[in-house]
């Protein structure tokens, strides 16, 4: 499988009137071609960053790049001039934000919006333009595209201009697009429009997509790999059924069991207790060790290093270094894990494919 | 649309009455009549000296014929430019304010716009020290001071531009238009300076990025139009102030404008020539008020018309 | 038969009404929640969820219909003695928790406010104290009290909004959309705590969300709306089970689950409001298609739903 | 990626407890919204220099008419016109006493047989330009702040009382703002200026007047802005009335930016009244205003730069460190800066 | 001089207007240069140049360069014979003067007759046209002058009648000595009555709708502009004594701006005042002229029908003596003005052996702090107080506002227990106060109209216009009525009585505190010769003005 983007050793630091807010401490992961690989992990640790980053779209004022290298076709996208960055921008890599409502100049017609990657980055006339902006707004399901093209974002729906922003991504058929929690404010039956949208066109282009979202229904949804971020650093990596039902680190069994399943009866839902580490003042070892009641002496000091569970999974946690002790996962994550084979509490008898 | 211009026409008359009826009425509280200076006539030369000028007749018959002849657009008679009507005298001298007015909004705005785009664009540098620096220094010189300055060094001193004057065409509006755009200058370049920076940490900004645009694009064709609600409406009265006369100036740079004119009317008691550039402020304001309006519209889409506030 | 403690009859909320650009935000909805329950009111973003809960709450007048408390019409012309024992009874908790705390405000005046305004304390002491109470209800400390709202997690912030709605020891609270905004752990907690506090205190819920797995957790009936109009209602258990209408069989449809392997093979059955092809006789009405589970169709759909249901 | 083959003692592998209370617990001291903004002002170095300043120009427009011995208004009509002269300084060939009279260059302590220092000059009484100088501080200040009080007042008031009563009260309350914008500002001043006899009270109250305009249409602005927050229904549904609102919570939000648009009224004070100097409506004299000491000297910039230099110093050095205050203040209250 | 300026020193930060009057400038009399081009500085706008209306300096400076009246000032400022041929002949009791005019044409080319000097004094005093000057200038000397203006009696019984085309007679209501040099004064400037019929409304309201008749014509005027033109009037009498043949005039209100361009070459006058005067004192080009205008405190005697302390004689007097005259004109006014110590100017009004009426009555009340504590202890008696608090109104110029606080620092310095409290208001407000009696002292100022002492002693009489500060003193009324009477043909009497009139206002009542009179620096280009300045009636005279050496 081609790697199309490596991240190594990603280390930042914003400098806010508090201190140094250390968001990224050492993120590292590969994305390859074609696939969609989902970040997951907790409010504030460090997802839009980390993506933000790759683009380098963070203010240069506050922020401070420390440390790691970003390879896109073995070009370290940090050592970049401005100027090559901008052509990297928009054409092979692309960006929907968190919030697209915002996402779009409120004085501007969305044509012009749309049509502006197009002329920049592909030397084509503006009539031409104009044919590829209406083409892909009917591609994103907008009605009546020729004469939309003439009106401003405020006169769509949230959910329209939703479409809208990803119709500007998709424009220049980027070879990666980042989608950072596109479908949060919306309700499900739009948000499965815009999932489905997404991968139709991966498949047409063949993009490889960073999909970051909370709901782990949508990640179940979309990803081939999953990324599970927690103060600041990936804590665990794999396939989406390796993540989903052979969980390694107590955060993303914290996760999985916070969900509220749609026929299981509890009486009360599991919430990780605690709050989100101080990024100000990063606790020492394992940021979670203080939120977890698997935590062992070690986390408290020094900061597990990727243990490899199989060829495509991997978890930051001293629970699978050989001296720790056997532990028990949450019931329900034990229930997920009987599905899959390589796990240890496999049960043949459930059935299911790896 | 067509609605609501005719909404706010019928507002604009009104507001203009109301401020008719009051600059009448409180004009007859200052001190003095019109023909103060006719002392050396004796009691009942000057009660028919009154007479003739209508000024003896109770305040509220004034008014009613002063507004039957603004009715008719007829601002009365100079009590002070004797025989002479007040459209004339606002005519003749309300071309030297405007020229001068309009270059100095212009050139002001222009580069104010510069400096405070530099100064967001390169937040916490040099250039924004610099910029910023600037346009507090061209806010905290007194306009007169800085208009002697500019006359003494480059007219009287280098002979670059006439001293003063209004008889050497375009060159004797330089040096004036200057000192007056000092003051839209410093305004234009704070206002586009706290807006662009909150403008330019905005979504949008960021995706226009993402897109790929250059330095240039995002200043001009996403943030800056994006960054001018907040200036225009400031910029708006003030553009009214200054096409309508700057005193200072023109009494510093000898131009026969409407602002030397008004203070001179109200120190004479002149109260017709009180009352006609009062009203043709007033007109000026609101009319720029209204323009405002309409181009909030026409800047921020999202500003609907109909809901127009002022 | 539980004990009817709101009762929302025929109500009609239009915004701009009588202008070209009127939205009928709510078009005709009835319901009961019953005392001691929880109802969830689900639907597509802008169907008029918000809109139910701050019509009955009256931060808005309602066009038409009528919302009665305990038998007492809520709207119209009252008694401020009235208003506010209303005020007392019914409470809200806000879907974006940081947007409805006051940022200059302690957490100690945030949720001691419904006190001072209801004058449930006697003294300051007193007032700490109940405050005190109250954190711990909802599971903060009592350290918290001198802080600032930034200060704290989303879902702590959460809690004190919980903590200030039941400052003032209401029956009835109306939960607008309270964790979409929050991540799925502390989702969990507010949840938990809502759940905790109904058994506690005997509180009744109105649950607005989009998220139709936690409404269907939390809820007892569930109302789900399009268009602003009320297109099914049922027990939780039965609306999921034995989804009638089409808007409800398609957004149930597209709830993604974390489940990789059901993802897989989910398919989603997509809602378009022409399908009914009502004709311009048929009556359109909210009918009982088996107990306590109504659904809006015509008289053949009626029919039609029927024998699916068997 | 690499596996850590290291050996780590067994020991280090013991489950602990943790207690999931401490974990609630917040580290950050308890802080006030003002101690928080004075914080992130202190970190303004702008702003602190500033501060220092302005502090600075104030106590010396207290101390600085008691400084050299000379009164501000006592006229020693012989010693006119005298340039700077310090002592000490006066060796280094500036502030010698060596001033321009009739185009040629002589000292004119010398001349007038004057053995006094006048630090920064006399004018054209023989009055103390140093003394006058902080006097004219002094009242440039009480005209600013006493100005900017009384505008914030009103201003915030009308303003506040015209945002959130909306609808009707809005429409007529603009109107009238309207009007008031629309009659000059001179024939009020003047009038006052008539009716109450000329000085610094009639200026003051003449700058209120109309002073207040801009300030009650960016309270208005904040206050529609802010009535319908969430927070703001929040309360009304615990049924907080319109006087609650108002000051619990509209108004501490939208202080920041009252304080921030004072800072501007600040030298619009300063400056209107130097304006009305300008055209002889000004104070009365003896008493001097930064305004009155800079129209003097303009005019006489040519030879006596010195009439002109020393007040605008210190106008400028006044606007300055208003403004760097005003942006410091600005970017200190911003939530945005918030961490 | 005239209505403007009378008063008050009002405008003194623009004094071109006024400028150096009097003295005859000494210079050597070069070949004039090829082109005859001035250019010059007015302080204002013209607000009329109808000569029945106007009544400001700037106003009667025009007129007097554009039309010409019976007589006109020489360059030695003795009135000669203009549109008149020769001398009047007046009749034995001084009541009768018949004047015979010369041919003279209006710019139109229509002459000047008789009938036009009938017209003009007749639209002057009739109420109907709401002359200022009109009936100032004519009531009590013309007959029937003072009924008309009061609308008892018809303009026709004016005591004017053109006897013929070139015969004007007119008829004095009492002999009037000075009643020549009236007929150089603007009020009395023939008007052409078709001309003015057929214009209407539109007469006199910009340059076009004008006829002149004097050395110059007015062009490029828009009646309410800031610049205008004189072209030298081919039509007039006397055009080949005229060598200017334009002058470019610009309205500069700011004195230093006024100097800058007088510098830059673009002007080749400019008024020097206030602090600048200092600086420009010793500037080679300057030239100091004193005028005939005089200052002086007002004490007002009665206040919202109350006496004021300065109803107090011993008050009046101590205020009077207790600040020093010569440091105000040398140091703060610095531009040529002279101490007083007397309220008729000196180098104004002369005897029939040309003695000036100053030589006649010397000194009066100078100062004297020590004499001035004495009389304020005796006044603080009298009133049986110890401390004083007074006003003093003063105009809002740069200048006359440094020389209030003079006065304060002097005032308050010699005599313990006065406070005096400054209020500067502008011209109209203090027109007002003034009328009203609302102040206590005021700094006000006259300057004359005609050549003689009455023009400054009328204005003290009981109930004279310009009194307005309850001031009566009966002697000195009768003085000054029988200088006007018994004594009008009896010239040194009438001096004898003027001076015995000017010691009782003075020195013995001190109702007036008299304290300089007012000289004028101004900066003019050596090239720049020939131009007559007047002490009294229009300012200059620009017909025998020429440039020579401008290269
Ligand atoms: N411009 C900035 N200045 C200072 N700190 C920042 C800035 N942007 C982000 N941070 C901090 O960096 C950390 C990571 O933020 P990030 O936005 O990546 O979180 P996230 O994982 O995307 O969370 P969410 O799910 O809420 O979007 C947070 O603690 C945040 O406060
Ligand atoms: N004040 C208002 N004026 C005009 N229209 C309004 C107003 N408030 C809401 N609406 C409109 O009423 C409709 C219902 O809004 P509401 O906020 O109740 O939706 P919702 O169901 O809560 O949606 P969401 O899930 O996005 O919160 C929307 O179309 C909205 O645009
Ligand atoms: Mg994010
Ligand atoms: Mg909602």
């Amino acid at each position: 499988m081609e790697k199309i983007l490596q991240v190594k050793d990603l280390e930042l630091s914003f400098h806010t009137f508090a201190g140094e807010v250390k968001a990224i401490r050492g993120v590292s992961f590969d994305l390859n071609k074609g696939e969609t690989l989902a970040i997951v992990g907790e409010s504030g640790s460090g997802k839009s960053v980390t993506t933000k980053s790759i683009m380098r779209l963070l203010p240069e004022s506050s922020s401070e790049f420390k440390n790691g290298e970003i390879l896109f076709n073995n070009h370290d996208l940090t050592k970049l001039t401005d100027k090559e960055m901008q052509k990297i921008r928009g054409k092979d890599i692309s960006m929907i934000f968190q919030d697209p409502m915002t996402s779009l100049n409120p004085t501007m017609t969305i044509g012009k919006q749309i049509m502006e990657p197009i002329l920049k980055h592909q030397k084509v006339s503006k009539a031409k333009a104009k044919e590829v902006a209406v083409e892909l707004l009917k591609l994103v399901g907008l009605p009546n595209p020729e004469m939309r093209i003439k009106m401003y974002p405020h006169q769509f729906s949230g959910g329209q201009r939703q479409r809208i922003v990803i119709a500007i991504a998709l424009a220049c058929n980027p070879k990666i697009l980042i989608a950072d929690e596109p479908t949060t404010a919306l309700d499900v039956t739009i948000q499965a429009q815009i999932l489905e949208l997404m991968k139709d066109i991966q498949k047409k282009v063949d993009t490889s997509i960073i999909f970051i979202t909370h709901d782990l229904g949508v990640v179940a949804n979309v990803a081939d790999r999953v990324a599970v971020m927690y103060g600041g650093r990936i804590v665990e990596v794999g396939t989406v059924d390796e993540i989903f039902y052979n969980p390694q680190h107590p955060y993303t069994w914290g996760l999985l069991s916070s969900m509220p399943s749609m026929d299981l009866e509890e009486e009360r839902l599991y919430a990780i207790p605690g709050t989100p580490p101080d990024l100000l003042n990063p606790p020492v070892g394992d940021a979670f060790a203080l939120r977890s009641e698997y935590a062992l002496q070690i986390d408290l000091e020094q900061a597990p290093p990727m243990f490899q569970v199989s060829k495509t999974h991997f978890a930051a946690t001293w629970l699978l270094h050989p001296n720790a002790p056997e532990v028990e996962p949450p019931a329900n994550i034990i229930e997920r894990m009987k599905t899959f084979r390589g796990s240890r509490y496999y049960e043949e008898t459930t059935g299911g494919e790896a | 649309m067509v609605k609501y211009i005719g909404k706010r026409l019928v507002y604009m008359f009104l507001t203009m009455f109301l401020i008719a009826t009051a600059t009448f009425f409180l004009m007859q509280t200052l001190p003095g009549s019109p023909i103060a200076s006719y002392s050396k006539l004796n009691e009942s030369q000057r009660a028919i000296v009154e007479k003739k000028y209508g000024i003896d007749k109770p305040k509220p018959v004034q008014y009613a014929i002063y507004m039957k002849n603004l009715a008719k657009g007829d601002l009365g008679t100079s009590f002070v430019f004797k025989g002479k009507s007040v459209n004339d005298l606002l005519s003749t001298r309300l071309k030297p304010s405007m020229v001068l007015g309009a270059q100095a909004m212009v050139f002001g705005t222009l580069i104010g716009i510069l400096l405070g785009m530099l100064a967001a664009l390169r937040q916490n540098t040099f250039w924004d020290y610099g910029s910023t620096f600037l346009a507090i220094l061209g806010s905290s010189i007194p306009s007169f001071v800085f208009a002697s300055l500019l006359q003494y060094w480059v007219a009287s001193q280098w002979h670059l531009l006439p001293v003063g004057l209004w008889n050497d065409g375009w060159k004797s509006s330089i040096l004036p238009s200057i000192a007056l755009a000092m003051g839209p200058l410093a305004m234009a370049a704070r206002f586009i300076r706290t807006e662009m920076i909150e403008v330019l940490s905005s979504d949008y900004i960021t995706l226009a990025k993402a897109k790929g645009a250059n330095g240039f694009e995002i200043a001009f064709k996403h943030a800056f139009r994006n960054a001018l609600i907040p200036l225009i409406t400031v910029l708006g009265p003030v553009t009214a102030g200054l096409v309508t006369g700057s005193l200072v100036i023109e009494q510093i740079f000898a131009i026969p404008g409407i602002g030397e004119q008004f203070v001179s009317s109200i120190m004479t008691n002149d109260h017709a020539t009180i009352m006609g550039t009062t009203l043709l402020f007033s007109v000026f304001l609101i009319v720029v008020i209204f323009i405002v309006d309409i181009l909030y519209g026409i800047i921020d889409p999202r500003i609907r018309l109909s809901g127009g506030k002022g | 038969m539980a004990e009817k403690l709101l009762e929302v009859k025929n109500l009609k909320q239009y915004f701009n009404a009588g202008k070209p650009s009127e939205v009928k935000a709510i078009d005709n909805i009835s319901f009961t929640i019953n005392r001691g329950e929880t109802f969830g009111l689900v639907g597509e973003s802008g169907c008029g969820k918000s809109t139910t809960g701050r019509t009955i709450i009256r931060l808005y007048d309602a066009t038409d219909g009528e919302v009665l408390y305990d038998g007492v019409s809520v709207h119209g012309n009252k008694s401020k003695a009235d208003v506010k024992s209303l005020n007392q009874k019914m409470q809200m908790i806000f879907q974006d928790p940081y947007a409805s705390l006051n940022p200059r405000m302690k957490v100690l005046d945030i949720i001691a406010e419904g006190l001072d305004i209801h004058g449930l304390v006697k003294n300051a002491k007193d007032r700490k104290q109940k405050v005190v109470e109250l954190l711990e209800t909802v599971g903060l400390n009592k350290e918290h009290a001198d802080r600032y709202p930034h200060e704290f997690s989303g879902g702590q912030r959460q809690r004190i909004g919980i903590a200030r709605a039941l400052a003032v020891n209401p029956e009835f609270i109306i939960a607008d959309e309270p964790i979409s905004a929050l991540d799925v752990s502390i989702q969990a907690q507010v949840v938990n705590l809502l759940k905790d506090l109904q058994k506690e205190k005997g509180l009744t819920y109105l649950f607005i969300a989009h998220d139709l797995s936690m409404v269907k957790y939390i809820s007892d009936r569930i109302g789900v709306m399009y268009f602003g109009k009320l297109v099914e209602m049922a027990p939780a258990e039965d609306l999921y089970k034995n989804p009638m209408h089409p808007y409800t069989k398609s957004l149930l449809s597209a709830i993604p689950l974390p489940d990789p392997i059901y993802e897989r093979t989910r398919v989603r059955k997509p809602y378009n409001p022409n399908d009914h092809k009502y004709g311009t006789d048929e009556k359109v009405e909210f009918r009982e298609i088996s107990p306590e589970h109504f659904v809006l169709c015509s008289d053949k759909e009626f029919e039609a739903m029927k024998k699916e249901l068997k | 990626m690499q596996l850590d083959k290291q050996q780590l003692p067994p020991e280090k592998f013991e489950r602990v407890a943790i207690d999931n209370e401490s974990a609630e617990r917040i580290t950050k001291p308890s802080l006030s919204f003002w101690q928080d903004a004075w914080l992130r002002l202190r970190k303004n170095k702008a702003a602190v220099v500033s501060i220092f300043v302005l502090l600075l120009l104030i106590l010396m427009a207290f101390i600085g008419p008691h400084l050299n011995g000379h009164s501000g208004d006592h006229q020693e009509i012989r010693h006119a016109n005298l340039p700077p002269k310090i002592p000490g300084i006066e060796k280094l060939g500036i502030f010698d006493g060596v001033g321009n009279m009739g185009g040629q260059k002589v000292d004119l302590y010398e001349m007038k047989k004057v053995d006094e220092y006048y630090w920064f000059g006399t004018d054209g009484l023989g009055r103390d330009l140093f003394t006058r100088l902080w006097e004219g501080t002094q009242i440039s200040l009480f005209i600013a702040f006493v100005a900017s009080i009384i505008d914030l007042v009103i201003g915030v008031a009308y303003g506040g009382i015209s945002g959130y009563f909306g609808g009707r009260t809005d429409d007529i309350m603009q109107r009238i703002v309207e009007i008031l914008i629309g009659i000059p500002t001179l024939i009020v001043v003047i009038l006052m200026i008539l009716i109450m006899d000329p000085g610094i009270m009639a200026i003051i109250i003449a700058i209120s007047i109309t002073g207040w305009i801009g300030m009650s249409r960016i309270v208005r602005a904040q206050i529609l802005k802010y009535k319908s927050q969430e927070f703001v229904l929040a309360s009304r549904t615990l049924g907080a009335g319109d006087g609650r609102i108002i000051t619990k919570h509209l108004m501490p939000n939208i202080l920041g930016i009252v304080i921030i648009n004072t800072m501007f009224t600040i030298p619009g004070a300063i400056f209107f009244e130097a304006f009305l100097s300008f055209i002889g409506i000004g104070l009365q004299p003896p008493a001097a205003s930064l305004g009155t000491l800079i129209n003097d000297g303009y005019k006489v910039m040519e030879f006596q730069p010195y009439v002109l230099l020393f007040p605008s110093i210190v106008i400028s050095v006044l606007m300055i460190a208003f403004n760097l205050i005003g942006d410091g203040l600005r970017d200190a209250l911003d939530p945005k800066m918030k961490d | 001089a005239c209505g403007g300026k009378d008063k008050t020193e009002e405008k003194d930060a623009t004094p071109n207007k006024e400028s150096d009057k009097g003295t005859e400038q000494k210079e050597e009399a070069g070949e004039p240069d090829a082109e005859q081009v001035l250019n010059l500085i007015e302080s204002a706008a013209i607000p009329s140049v109808d000569s029945a209306i106007v009544e400001d300096a700037v106003g009667f400076n025009v007129l007097n360069n554009v039309n010409e009246g019976l007589y006109r000032l020489n360059l030695e400022n003795v009135a000669e014979p203009a549109m008149a041929a020769e001398e009047a002949e007046v009749s034995e009791d001084g009541l009768t003067y018949t004047f015979k005019l010369r041919d003279a044409k209006w710019s139109d080319g229509t002459d000047v007759t008789a009938h036009d000097f009938v017209f003009a004094w007749q639209r002057a005093i009739d109420p109907a046209t709401g002359s200022p000057y009109g009936p100032f200038m004519m009531s009590g000397v013309i007959e029937n002058a003072t009924a008309i203006s009061e609308e008892k009696m018809d303009k026709s019984e004016l005591g004017v009648v053109a006897e013929d085309d070139k015969t004007l007679v007119v008829t004095l209501e009492r002999p009037v000595p000075y009643f020549l040099s009236l007929m150089s004064f603007g009020t009395f400037y023939p008007q052409n009555e078709a001309f003015v019929t057929a214009k209407g409304d539109a007469y006199a309201t910009n340059s076009d709708n004008l006829l002149y008749n004097g050395p110059f014509v007015l062009t490029e005027w828009d009646g309410t502009g800031d610049s205008w033109v004189y072209k030298k009037n081919e039509q007039y009498w006397d055009a080949e004594n005229v060598k200017l043949d334009t002058i470019n005039v610009d309205v500069v209100k700011d004195s230093a701006t006024a100097i800058k361009l007088y510098n830059d070459g673009k002007k080749d006058r400019a008024g020097v005042s206030g602090d600048l005067a200092l600086q420009y004192s010793t500037h080679a080009e300057a030239i100091v002229q004193p005028e005939t205008s005089v200052f002086y405190f007002k004490f007002n005697q009665e206040k919202d029908g109350k006496e004021t302390p300065l109803a107090n004689v011993n008050i009046r007097k101590a205020i009077a003596k207790s600040f020093q005259k010569e440091d105000l004109a040398d140091v703060i006014l610095a531009n040529g003005s002279i101490p007083a110590n007397f309220l008729v100017p000196t180098d104004f009004a002369f005897d029939e052996s040309g003695k000036d009426f100053r030589d006649i009555s010397g000194d009066l009340l100078v100062y004297d702090a020590e004499e001035a504590k004495e009389y304020w202890q005796k006044g603080l008696d009298e009133l049986g107080v110890t401390e004083l608090e007074l006003e003093i109104l003063g105009g809002d110029t740069e200048l006359s506002k440094k020389m209030d606080e003079y006065f304060k620092a002097q005032l308050e310095g010699n005599l313990e227990g006065l406070s005096i409290k400054l209020k500067e208001v502008p011209f109209s407000v203090r027109l007002d106060l003034d009328t009203n009696q609302q102040y206590d002292i005021q700094v006000s100022g006259w300057g004359p109209d005609f050549q003689d002492p009455i023009s400054f002693l009328d204005l003290f009489v009981t109930d004279g216009t310009n009194n307005l500060m309850s001031y009566s003193n009966p002697e000195y009324d009768a003085l000054i009525e029988s200088s006007k009477d018994e004594l009008a043909l009896d010239p040194a009497a009438r001096y004898d009585a003027f001076a015995k009139a000017e010691k009782i206002l003075i020195e013995d009542d001190a109702a007036i505190a008299p304290i300089y009179q007012r000289g004028l620096l101004q900066l003019q280009k050596p090239y720049f010769k020939g131009l007559a300045v007047h002490p009294f009636g229009a300012d200059y005279s620009y017909k025998w003005a020429y440039i020579s050496g401008k290269e």
